[in-house]
């Protein structure tokens, strides 16, 4: 038996038949709404849209390189109260992880969300997004599609963005309806992968047909994941050794101003109000001039260093590496690199990965009596 | 008139008496409690670890709800509790009077040392001449005749050893503040009468005595000591025991007629000790046996001395009387003394060997060996030593030294990084309690070897270096050598447990100890007196905990019966209430500057400066010399009318002045949280030693950075009034068993509603079908009668063929449905018990179901009950233990198989003499004094045979695989004759243990934990065995662990003691230093609902907030530290304190 | 001449266990450095990362964390969720250069007065030799 | 499971004789804790160590008892009586078995029965030992030749070193001992 399903081209071309496809589970009774990328009717901005009448998901741009949020969030937003529906939301795997994750936080409900996790072929910074789309005059979300698939660069001017260049986990894993890009001729109809019961019984509802596997897919996923994981790899390094000091993590962060972008747009970092903006850090004004006198000199506004360490300790072990700290940074700092980095180490020390299972418990939540006695102790 | 008395005395301050102790000043009484001992915890002073966590957690104790009742610190440094009055050196004399009303005569020894000026620097110690074993650290090592009794203890008080002070005065010479108390002026005053026949004792005894200073008179005859007793007041008379005229005890008798507050100590040859100690008992204070040292005699008339003159005698007016004085060790040096103990230093016993291993102990916790303190590589423990002996009248087993053995062992190997090979030589292996066994595998898996085998003796290796052990395997005899050996000595009888017994009319049992009455562990035949912990028997700390809990319920019982209050009155003291949270903190800094001391080290106007720059920081008060009496009142003089509402006292020795904090908080009107004392002074100020510079840089800024850490550490003190939450004061109790009915008794006793539920038809539980005890004792007429008494009481509702539907809420305030349908009631309870009792395991082994011959111990009682079985008709019976127990899935020990098979097997034998009876065992649990019933079994021929679980009996039965044999047969193996065997017989019996039947459904509701077999797991199985990490949420019997049926019932009482502690009042107040949740911040990720080990937190589900219990809140901030963002804080130890705390621990640069 | 560098080392220790070891230490007259100062927590569970993180941006030379054995903590198992927490700092912070040995977590019983002692001078001597944090002098917040 | 030592014992066993029945009395209640055993200065030249021994007498295996050599091995030097943590009288238990051995003329037990017996005798008879009559009645009730070469090379060294006589000792005992054996038995059949 297979877990493959088939729709067949129905004319035009993919971002047609995804629209389709949309259509048709949308159509669906258990289905009251439908996150999904949208083009902005200024066609200037595609945003996650919650769209409930079917003939407005003609806008749906699924395979557009713009990722100005990370949906998770909107999700949260959806379904942490309770929500009395269901919906259907069309997800990267980075914004599929982040949901899992904030569902471990209670932050999310899974059981009203179904899942459709696109392939993920990368996406633009915002700004770079805006020089795609003055360079191809639109949107050219399906040449780009081509362009990415067959390797070709898909812009002339701008790279996609850091995070998606060394992201080597592209398959949406924890989707209930994967739709698979990868390893798939763009001149046939949409090949989808059942990954859960309820997957399943909507591409049955919908009519989709059962389908092998496609052949090629599994090569291609694994050569790319290959060559994604020796990038990251080498940006790992590459970004250890700019910040293996503090004075050298002060240089690597010194464009920073406090604005707390990085962590409104991080999707993992789940507080309603972070504590560096709450009364913990309003200090009292003599205690500035105490630590201006102890070393001669305080840098304004204060506990920057401070609070990055601290987002990084409390957000490492759940970051997903999705990028959007970097794009949300007014000042260009590669945060991206640096979490991801240092999130690899923290997730590895607790043989965790941030959206792998629901079922993982974060790693803080849980212990052991006999577990890492290696630390305790002066190692004498 | 009899007097009403809501107050209890406990005699013995260890485990069990400080366990009686809190939990009846937590109920409200107020407590005596009295130790022989200079300090508190009794043998757990020692132990730093015990099983089976092999650490310590006796902070446990202490209260869990209202915690701000009791010091919040290491139990080893002290306890404080507003209701606990503690005793220590004390004795207690007489007790007169009846339950309710007892009248106490206590004497409290004196140690001549004053605890509000020792300062415990130790100088004394240091000038002391006088060198004695150290019975603390078990005799390894020595102290001074003057010392600090427990090495932790605070305040860090010494007291001097009388029976070894020679009163020299050294070390009243030394002491800086005057402490101690050795006047030599009163020494004329005190008259010595010196009656003795030879004129040489007279003469040596006068030159003595007199040439101390005291006043000294003689006489040659009883006649003649009569005569000058009747004509002037003597303190003292040394009397002989054999007068030319008369009698000794003739003398004495009339002699104390004359003057009856008169010393008489006995002068006796070694001869007549026996003479001696019945002079004792016609009144004299003590004897002693010529010939005379004069090394030993001055202390002795020392003591005596400081006895009569400052020695207190006080009288407690108690309502009920808890004897816990614990129990003593048999002394492998009396007797034939096999093992070499006293003569080989190796040869240690096993409390010796928790010192060797201890951070206080004489070797600082370093595993050497005490001959040459040179490390040890192998060690062995000897079990059963003065235990299951009959060579040294010990029919008995010690129960706790199998596990104390295997827990020392683990810990050598812990200690010696796995290095340390250790082997324990035992019998049985007596693993009876729930998480035993388990234990046990763990220590198998650590690598403790162990050989079941008895050690004959231990001698000397031939090159004299190492300790020889002969012993036999199977193989035959061995020899082996070791460095150290551990004897895991036996219990013996409390020294006291006579003099209680006389005093008293208490029973003892053979063997000389407390007894308690059938069904009970506690009860004594004197209403109103309660046995606790070891002084019945030696008992873990689990069992002495509970058996605590059921002595103090006991004693409430006694005293609520005769009318004394259970409430507390409260406070009238306005400044201990006062709310300074309201209040910014303005902190008062008194710094103690040793006369010019202080101002030689460092810059004294810099730091006041620098001090008073602290915004929180109202006023530096300089004072002096507050160890002295007069520094200290002027200092609280000063305090008066200050409008401070912190204050923090800087001085050395901040730990001398801990139990004097509540003095300071009186005196300026605040609460004792609000005054801190801290140590600025470097460590060794006192000791006279004066501050090296070039080693410490104690300076202005280490002073300054101590005191501002404290001023952000008083900062951050939050002391408002304590949220009360109202109480529903009737208790749930959940299984009518023995357990259940118990509990319910106990508490209607204390005149409390409760319901009992049941789903039977009748109450009664497992004892409906059980017999008798093993001690012959009538089940069937105790659960008659206790069932009588349940329905007779009214404020008892019984709900038989009901369950609880459906559970909520928290402590004090449960609210639960009880039966279903429209029969359903709503209860409203203060507590839950559960006393869902137990059942007896299911098994498909050894034939079972395949055969009626093969049955279970319970059928079998129930048909030899009923008259279905002829023992007479029978010719072999077969018994096999622990059936699918003591392995996994069922890894634990039944406890009560053993005893059932051998009761069973031994009415077998008593019925038919020919009968053959088998009892196939992989150590037969008999603890304590049962172990009686396994020799009587053994005398009366019934044969045993061990098996392990590798090689386990089988069994054919009639029929099976084409057999036409008509009886059972059952294959083993013997391993001492190395040989399999068959048994034939009529009646297999298997004991197939206990499996609990706790409802996980309400458990969960309840938030209280369920443990890997389904029984009910304890918050802490040695410190709180009956309660849940829930508050108010509490289980005994069988659902607890397997257990007999006075044992059920000793947790009955117990956990009805802690339950009516949380019904009692109208009210609970909750702790200060709790955790509360900005809602503001809040994100509801739920970290801390799990985080939370007590179960404190939950969602409100009309808000979908978290919302904190502050009952159940202990303050530990696994909450907090968890929290991201700080939505949870700690009331006490936020992050803005902290970060203070931080800033001021940098300092100045 | 420079003068030798006296480390500083902020230890959090529980209430029940180290803090009562320290305090033995302190009267029995057991000698130990003075550079390390103490912050009395309830319990190790509570020690916030934030707390250990600002210590070594304050310019703290060592952070020591210290409670009870497993097994012997007053609140059940706050010292093994701090234990997994230190596990997680430690791995951070070793990226910034912040190296392990100035990060410890020990065990230490309530009568463990002589290892407290032992554990503050072999930390000392560790730091000495690790020499000084770089945050104690630079106008890093 | 099944050991080597072959065919399983059956219990209950058949109570042909009770001729274990006193002792199995006395020793009832051994628990096998070896110690016994541990104090045996002899244990190592056992065939049977006497944990087993005693273990067997309960069990009542009459046959590997008077099989083994254990009990004739016993020196009597009371160390595992003084031990024994059940009090029991194992060396009078010991001597009980010797008895019952030469009783019953146990085959393995004959040797040392015979040699007590001649030894016995021969002081009944003279009021002091008389080795060579001693030898000579042992040979005789022995019954095998060997026995006597084995002993010539002993015989001949102490003959030479004038240990022992040729000659039979014609003297009268001057305390006649026969009346004191008369009464022993006379004793032990009482019992």
């Amino acid at each position: 038996m297979t877990d493959w399903y088939k729709i067949d081209r129905q004319g035009g071309d993919r971002l047609t038949d995804i629209r389709q496809f949309l259509k048709s589970v949308l159509g669906l009774e258990s289905v009251s709404a439908m996150l999904v990328p949208r083009q902005l009717p200024t066609k200037d901005a595609v945003m996650p849209s919650l769209v409930s009448r079917p003939v407005l998901l003609d806008d749906a741009d699924p395979l557009a390189p713009a990722f100005a949020v990370n949906s998770a969030k909107n999700i949260s937003q959806l379904t942490r109260k309770g929500l009395d529906a269901n919906i259907a939301a069309v997800l990267r795997p980075c914004e599929i992880r982040a949901h899992i994750e904030l569902v471990k936080l209670h932050q999310s409900a899974s059981e009203p969300v179904l899942i459709i996790g696109m392939d993920c072929l990368g996406a633009f910074s915002n700004r770079c997004y805006q020089a795609f789309l003055e360079e191809n005059e639109g949107p050219a979300s399906e040449a780009f599609c081509r362009a990415r698939l067959s390797g070709a660069e898909p812009s002339n001017t701008v790279e996609i963005s850091p995070a998606c260049r060394m992201c080597e986990q592209p398959i949406p894993e924890g989707a209930d309806i994967i739709l698979g890009l990868y390893g798939i001729s763009l001149d046939e109809g949409l090949f989808l992968q059942a990954r859960t019961e309820r997957g399943k019984e909507v591409l049955d509802n919908i009519g989709a047909r059962g389908a092998k596997a496609p052949e090629q897919r599994e090569q291609v996923v694994q050569s790319l994941i290959k060559e994604r994981t020796e990038k990251r790899d080498q940006v790992f390094e590459e970004t250890a050794a700019a910040v293996n000091t503090i004075e050298k993590l002060s240089e690597y962060l010194s464009g920073c101003v406090n604005c707390y972008n990085c962590r409104v747009a991080c999707p993992a970092c789940y507080c309603r109000e972070c504590v560096f903006t709450t009364d913990v850090f309003d200090h009292d004004p003599l205690q500035y001039l105490k630590w201006s006198e102890r070393k001669g000199a305080l840098k304004m506004p204060t506990d920057t260093i401070f609070y990055h360490i601290t987002r990084l300790v409390h957000m490492g072990t759940a970051c997903v590496g999705c990028g959007q700290c970097a794009n949300a940074c007014p000042n260009d700092i590669p945060l991206t690199q640096l979490f991801r980095m240092v999130a690899h180490r923290t997730q590895a020390a607790f043989d965790y990965q941030a959206g792998r299972s629901a079922d993982e418990p974060p790693p803080l939540t849980i212990f052991k009596e006999e577990e890492f006695d290696e630390i305790v102790g002066l190692g004498s | 008139m009899a007097e009403k008395s809501g107050s209890a005395l406990v005699i013995g301050a260890g485990i069990s008496g400080l366990r009686s102790a809190i939990d009846l000043a937590e109920t409200g009484y107020h407590v005596f409690l009295v130790d022989k001992a200079p300090h508190i915890g009794g043998i757990l002073e020692q132990l730093d670890h015990q099983f089976p966590t092999n650490r310590c957690g006796m902070c446990k104790l202490l209260p869990a709800v209202e915690p701000d009742q009791a010091s919040q610190q290491c139990l080893r440094r002290g306890l404080f509790h507003g209701n606990i009055e503690i005793l220590a050196s004390a004795e207690v004399m007489d007790i007169s009077g009846e339950a309710g009303n007892f009248c106490a005569t206590l004497h409290q020894h004196p140690t001549l040392v004053d605890p509000n000026r020792c300062m415990g620097c130790g100088q004394c110690a240091e000038a002391c001449p006088v060198e004695v074993k150290d019975t603390f650290n078990a005799g390894l090592s020595t102290r001074k005749a003057i010392y600090q009794p427990a090495p932790q203890a605070l305040p860090g008080t010494h007291v001097i050893d009388l029976s070894a002070c020679t009163h020299c005065g050294e070390c009243v010479s030394v002491c800086p503040t005057g402490a101690i108390r050795m006047a030599a002026a009163d020494r004329k005053k005190f008259k010595i009468l010196v009656a003795d026949e030879a004129s040489s004792v007279r003469e040596q005894l006068q030159t003595l005595m007199a040439g101390e200073g005291f006043l000294v008179d003689t006489a040659e005859s009883g006649e003649a000591a009569l005569e000058k007793l009747k004509s002037e007041a003597f303190h003292l008379v040394l009397l002989d025991i054999k007068m030319p005229d008369m009698e000794g005890v003739d003398v004495l008798k009339e002699a104390l007629a004359v003057q009856p507050s008169l010393q008489v100590v006995m002068t006796t040859a070694c001869a007549a000790v026996q003479s001696a100690v019945e002079s004792i008992k016609a009144g004299a204070a003590d004897y002693l046996v010529k010939p005379f040292s004069e090394d030993f005699l001055l202390p002795q008339i020392y003591r005596f001395y400081e006895e009569s003159g400052k020695g207190r005698q006080r009288e407690l007016s108690v309502g009920a009387v808890i004897i816990a004085t614990g129990c003593r060790y048999f002394n492998p040096a009396e007797g034939k003394d096999i093992f070499g103990y006293g003569l080989y230093p190796d040869v240690v016993t096993h409390l010796a060997f928790e010192r060797l291993i201890s951070g206080t102990g004489p070797f600082g916790g370093r595993l050497v060996r005490p001959s040459d303190r040179r490390p040890v590589n192998k060690i062995a423990w000897i079990q059963c030593v003065g235990s299951r002996d009959l060579q040294t009248d010990s029919d008995f087993c010690s129960s706790i030294c199998c596990m104390s053995a295997v827990k020392e062992a683990m810990l050598a190997r812990e200690i010696g990084g796995g290095q340390v090979e250790t082997v324990i030589f035992h019998m049985d292996l007596r693993v009876f309690e729930k998480p035993f066994q388990q234990y046990l595998d763990d220590a198998k898996r650590s690598g403790v070897r162990f050989q079941r085998c008895r050690v004959h003796s231990v001698a000397c290796s031939e090159d004299g270096a190492r300790l020889a052990i002969r012993y036999v395997d199977m193989d035959g005899a061995r020899e082996a050598l070791f460095d150290l050996v551990v004897l895991s000595v036996g219990q013996r009888p409390a020294e006291d447990a006579e003099k209680f017994s006389e005093m008293l009319g208490l029973e003892l049992n053979p063997w000389g100890y407390l007894a308690p009455r059938p069904f009970s562990l506690t009860e004594t035949s004197a209403p109103g007196v309660f046995l606790g912990g070891a002084v019945s028997g030696l008992t873990d700390i689990n069992d002495a905990v509970i058996r605590a809990g059921a002595a103090a319920c006991g004693a409430s019982k006694a005293i609520h019966k005769s009318g004394g209050s259970l409430e507390t009155v409260e406070s009238a003291d306005d400044g201990r209430d006062r709310d300074i949270n309201r209040e910014e903190p303005n902190i008062l800094v008194i710094l103690c500057v040793c006369g010019d001391r202080l101002k030689a080290l460092i810059d004294m106007d810099v730091l006041l400066d620098r001090i008073q720059t602290e915004p929180a920081v109202s006023q530096c008060l300089e004072v002096d010399g507050l160890c002295s009496p007069d520094g200290w009142a002027k200092m609280l003089e000063e305090l008066k009318d200050k409008p401070v509402n912190r204050i923090l006292l800087a001085t050395c020795a901040a730990n001398a002045y801990a139990h004097r904090r509540l003095e300071i908080a009186d005196a300026a009107g605040l609460p004792e949280a609000a005054v801190q004392i801290k140590d600025v002074f470097p460590s060794d100020w006192f000791a006279g030693g004066a501050p090296a510079k070039e080693q410490t840089p104690y300076n202005t800024g280490y002073v300054e950075r101590c005191l501002k850490l404290a001023i952000a550490g008083l900062k951050g003190i939050h002391w408002g009034p304590a949220e009360k939450i109202p109480v529903y004061q009737s208790a749930l109790i959940i299984g009518g068993g023995i357990a259940g009915m118990t509990a319910a008794l106990a508490i209607a006793g204390h005149g409390f509603r409760v319901d009992l539920v049941e789903k039977a038809e009748q109450l009664g539980g497992n004892l409906n079908w059980l017999g008798r005890t093993i001690d012959g004792a009538d089940v069937a007429e105790r659960l008659q009668t206790t069932v009588s008494r349940v329905n007779d009481n009214s404020l008892i509702h019984v709900h038989l063929n009901s369950t609880v539907a459906d559970i909520r809420g928290s402590v004090g305030r449960f609210q639960s449905t009880i039966g279903e349908g429209k029969n359903a009631q709503t209860g409203h309870h203060g507590a839950v018990l559960l006393a869902t009792g137990g059942v007896e395991g299911a098994t498909e082994s050894y034939g079972y179901g395949k055969s009626p011959a093969v049955m279970t111990q319970k059928a079998f009682e129930t048909a030899r009950s009923e008259g279905r079985i002829d023992p007479a008709a029978l010719s072999s019976v077969a018994m096999i233990q622990c059936v699918d127990c003591r392995e996994p899935p069922r890894n634990y020990c039944s406890r009560v198989c053993c005893l059932s098979s051998l009761k069973h097997a031994m009415y077998l034998k008593e019925q038919n003499p020919d009968l053959s009876v088998y009892i196939l065992y992989r150590d037969m649990m008999t603890p304590g004094f049962y172990e009686t019933y396994y020799t009587q079994a053994r005398r009366k021929g019934i044969i045993f045979f061990p098996y392990t679980p590798e090689a386990k009996p089988e069994v054919v039965v009639p029929g099976q695989n084409g057999d036409g044999a008509s009886r059972l047969r059952i294959r083993a193996n013997d391993p001492i004759i190395g040989q399999s065997v068959e048994i034939e017989a009529d009646l297999l019996i298997l004991a197939t243990g206990i499996t609990p039947v706790l409802p996980g459904d309400l458990m969960s509701k309840l938030r209280a934990e369920v443990d890997e077999h389904g029984f009910f797991k304890e918050a802490d199985f040695k410190w709180r065995p009956v309660e849940s990490l829930a508050a108010g949420v509490f289980a005994c019997g069988l659902a607890l662990s397997p257990r007999l049926i006075d044992e059920s019932m000793a947790s009955a009482e117990a956990a009805a003691m802690r339950a009516v502690r949380m019904i009692n009042r109208q009210y609970l107040t909750a702790g200060r230093k709790i955790a509360v949740v900005r809602h503001s911040l809040c994100s509801g990720c739920q970290l801390c609902i799990s985080a939370c080990p007590y179960g404190a937190r939950e969602i409100d589900p009309e808000f979908g907030r978290i919302e904190v219990n502050p009952l159940k809140c202990q303050g530990c901030g696994a909450c907090a530290a968890i929290c991201p963002n700080s939505a949870t804080v700690l009331a006490e130890g936020s992050e803005t304190e902290m970060f203070e705390m931080i800033d001021a621990a940098m300092g100045p640069v | 001449m420079e003068e030798e560098f006296e480390p500083t080392i902020i230890a959090f220790v529980c209430n029940w266990c180290t803090y009562t070891a320290a305090d033995l230490a302190g009267t029995s007259r057991l000698v130990y450095p003075p550079n390390v100062r103490l912050i009395r927590v309830m319990c190790t569970g509570m020690v916030d990362p934030k707390y250990i993180i600002k210590a070594f941006l304050e310019g703290a030379d060592a952070v020591l964390v210290s409670g009870c054995h497993p097994g012997d903590c007053h609140y059940i198992n706050g010292n093994l969720k701090a234990r997994r927490r230190m596990r997680l700092l430690k791995e951070v912070l070793s990226v910034f250069g912040i190296e392990p040995e100035r990060l410890r977590l020990t065990w230490i019983g309530a009568s463990d007065g002589i290892e407290f002692a032992d554990t503050i001078k072999e930390m000392v001597a560790q730091v000495k030799r690790i020499g000084p944090n770089a945050c104690k002098h630079q106008t890093v917040v | 499971m099944l050991s080597a030592t072959g065919s399983p014992t059956v219990y209950p066993e058949e109570k042909a004789e009770d001729l274990l029945g006193p002792l199995q009395e006395k020793l009832c209640a051994c628990i096998q804790c070896g110690t016994c055993t541990a104090s045996c200065r002899n244990a190592h030249l056992m065939d049977f160590t006497p944990r087993r021994l005693w273990r067997l007498v309960l069990m009542g295996q009459t046959e590997e008892i008077f099989h083994s050599k254990t009990f004739a091995l016993c020196s009597a030097c009371y160390y595992c009586t003084l031990r024994c943590p059940r009090g029991l009288p194992l060396t009078d238990a010991m001597n009980l078995l010797k008895q019952l051995g030469a009783k019953k003329d146990v085959a393995g037990y004959r040797p040392n029965a015979r040699f007590y017996g001649s030894f016995l005798d021969s002081v009944r008879r003279h009021g002091r030992i008389n080795e060579v009559e001693f030898m000579r009645r042992y040979f005789i009730l022995m019954k095998n030749p060997a026995i006597p070469i084995k002993f010539t090379p002993l015989g001949i060294r102490l003959l030479r070193k004038k240990k022992i006589s040729m000659l039979p000792n014609k003297r009268k005992p001057e305390y006649p001992l026969d009346q004191f054996f008369q009464r022993v038995e006379k004793l032990e059949n009482q019992q």
